[in-house]
């Protein structure tokens, strides 16, 4: 800030209005929404001013995340300790309420019985609702098998709250995945594949389906 | 389930002595704190401090078994799902044990292959433990990452109104109204009945608890499916008698079939060994 | 930021503690108040952090500024037009705008005498207002039937606000009661609950059926 080529910078106007617009805005603004405030730029042009604009306050007290609803300014996770006392008071879930999360998280999208079938558990009553509640997980598209079961899928507010840019991002999901896992089925279909390779074709279908559609989002 | 095979003991129970002091009093019978029998046995194999993928699947059953047979011996009810869960290892017990033994249905899966679906089950179940522990330990949103806060703009423009509204709002809103327009019940004091709702949601319950297949062949007598069929009470009778009618409901389904071997015989219970219809027909004819 | 020597200096976390306070506060913090985040330092210290931090803010789309409440960062006077757009005060839906929205997600197309037996109390002019207002919801077509009363239908906006894909998406009253949010049993009913499970079925069927007219349309 100190130098004087910056400030003499053509588009350092640009670069104040995104910084004021991110300073200002609670929650993150997508890329294109940051494009209105610099509407005489291309979407390139945006980037590269965001990502000046993150080089900048590397090593600050705050910085610019990413994730996939946009981009937002926080505190540095590195401050916590210090800023305790403008902590928000957190919302404490059960266990089985972040089992569930998890399960979701890292099997989207799925359903309730799918759900219940890994957890070996029928999903109590007020779980879903406690989750749906902190705003992290909302209904998915249905899926095509009979009777059209809803499925369930994390929201940009999980990422968010999470610090994760996006849903690949989840900690350690290629080494599950590696070790097979992740696998939404009964574990009697999962590993009797193994034996007699009768393994449901449609289900196998639909789940590498879906992890791509995971992967793609 | 190499190690499985190596601690195979061929040992029968011992029979009981009434006055020993028996090992499993020692146990802590509790299920507060568990989220089901799934959870309760990956505690339980925790407690073997070894890598799930060594585990000793039968030794396993036995401790669980074990824990369910304590808890009846105080006369703690435990829930359908626990019952099941005990029904299950027992029969898986029994396949470990007798790995010859050549079954009467055809593609029954051996005591091996169920065996790998269970630690595949406590794995999956482990992982998902583990991450949900991680994921809450990340720098989260509000208490090691705080939003950076609107401190007032020096802005000279019209106020633009945003609504705001989230999803659980609505359909919070929607469950009420719903709530508020359908009122049911007076509340009126009912008998210690066990409805058929009850007893049809139970049975569903046990009987989908396991995912198809684990179950073929097993068959189960119809009083393991009541809440305890040690007392002659009025609730523990209708508990019998609405659990049989759902269970006649259910084998209307297709989802079950019921076998008495004659009047006033025990009822026994089991899934069907195919989805088939062609396999339910072909069941003996004294299936009801 | 660029400057080398002051990432280096020794009360660099001093300075970014303070910055991080500042700016995760919604309202300015006084000098003695900004003292308890960095206890170990005398109020002289913490003014002359207070004063370097202002001055690396100079001419940047945000700016240090003491007011007689205290420190508060703000947008800079000179960006106000480019962020018009940003002037923007959130507004929460009432109770009865709520429930007026949700059962016309649910049931739409539906007329407003519907929208009144379903809800069981007349519905004022300020919640249709306020609705429309929120462009989630709009006139659909008019009903074939005598008087050829107006329907009411969601809008795409309505799906964009609420995360859904589509409107077939949204939980259905099984997935409601399974979540606790419809939970109508307070009292054992032994032989009424039968019949309520079949009430259900048929108010479910007319949702699904109501939707796909949704769709043709």
């Amino acid at each position: 800030m100190t130098s004087e080529e910056t400030t003499l910078n053509a588009d350092m106007r640009d670069l104040r209005v995104l910084e004021a617009a991110l300073f200002a805005s609670r929650e993150p603004i997508s890329a294109s929404k940051l494009n209105i405030f610099v509407s005489h730029l291309n979407p390139d042009e945006v980037h590269a001013l965001v990502a000046r604009l993150r080089q900048d306050y590397q090593g600050r007290g705050i910085t610019l995340e990413e994730t996939d609803s946009g981009f937002a300014f926080r505190t540095a996770p590195d401050l916590s300790e210090n800023l305790a006392e403008l902590r928000v008071e957190e919302r404490r879930l059960s266990r089985s309420a972040m089992e569930t999360l998890a399960v979701i998280a890292y099997h989207q999208p799925i359903t309730r019985p799918e759900i219940e079938a890994i957890r070996g558990v029928a999903t109590s009553k007020g779980t879903v609702d406690a989750l749906l509640e902190t705003n992290w997980i909302k209904p998915g598209r249905r899926r095509e098998t009979p009777g059209r079961p809803l499925t369930w899928v994390t929201t940009p507010e999980f990422l968010d709250h999470f610090g994760l840019e996006s849903i690949v991002d989840l900690p350690g999901l290629d080494d599950l995945k590696a070790a097979g896992l992740l696998d939404r089925r009964p574990a009697v279909a999962v590993t009797s594949d193994l034996f007699d390779g009768e393994a449901d074709d449609s289900v196998e279908d639909e789940t590498a389906e879906n992890t791509s559609e995971t992967e793609a989002a | 389930m190499e190690n499985t095979a190596a601690t195979l003991t061929f040992e029968e129970d011992k029979p009981r002595d009434p006055n020993a002091r028996e090992p499993e009093d020692a146990l802590v019978v509790t299920v507060d704190g568990y989220e089901g029998p799934i959870d309760l046995l990956l505690t339980m194999a925790r407690d073997q401090k070894v890598d799930l993928r060594q585990i000793s699947i039968l030794a396993l059953a036995e401790q669980y078994l074990k824990f369910v047979e304590a808890a009846r011996k105080l006369r703690i009810e435990l829930a359908a799902d626990y019952l099941v869960m005990a029904a299950w290892l027992a029969y898986l017990k029994s396949k470990l044990l007798l790995p010859s033994h050549k079954s009467e249905v055809e593609e029954e899966l051996s005591g091996e292959a169920l065996a790998e679906a269970l630690q595949f089950q406590l794995q999956r179940l482990e992982a998902m433990q583990n991450i949900a522990k991680q994921l809450f330990e990340r720098p989260r949103l509000g208490l090691n990452r705080l939003p950076v806060g609107r401190a007032g703009l020096t802005i000279e423009a019209p106020v633009r109104i945003k609504w705001k509204a989230d999803l659980y709002q609505m359909l919070d809103a929607f469950g009420a109204i719903t709530k508020r327009m359908n009122p049911t019940s007076y509340d009126i004091k009912t008998w210690p009945l066990m409805s058929m709702e009850d007893a049809n949601q139970r049975l569903a319950l046990m009987i989908g608890f396991l995912p198809p297949g684990q179950w073929k062949s097993l068959w189960q007598a119809l009083d393991r499916f009541t809440p305890d069929e040690s007392d002659a009470s009025l609730n523990t009778k209708s508990a019998l008698a609405s659990t049989l009618t759902a269970a006649l409901e259910l084998v209307k389904q297709e989802k079950i079939v019921l076998k008495q071997e004659g009047l006033y015989a025990p009822i026994y219970i089991r899934t069907p060994s195919n989805i088939q219809k062609s396999d339910i027909e072909k069941e003996p004819a004294n299936d009801i």
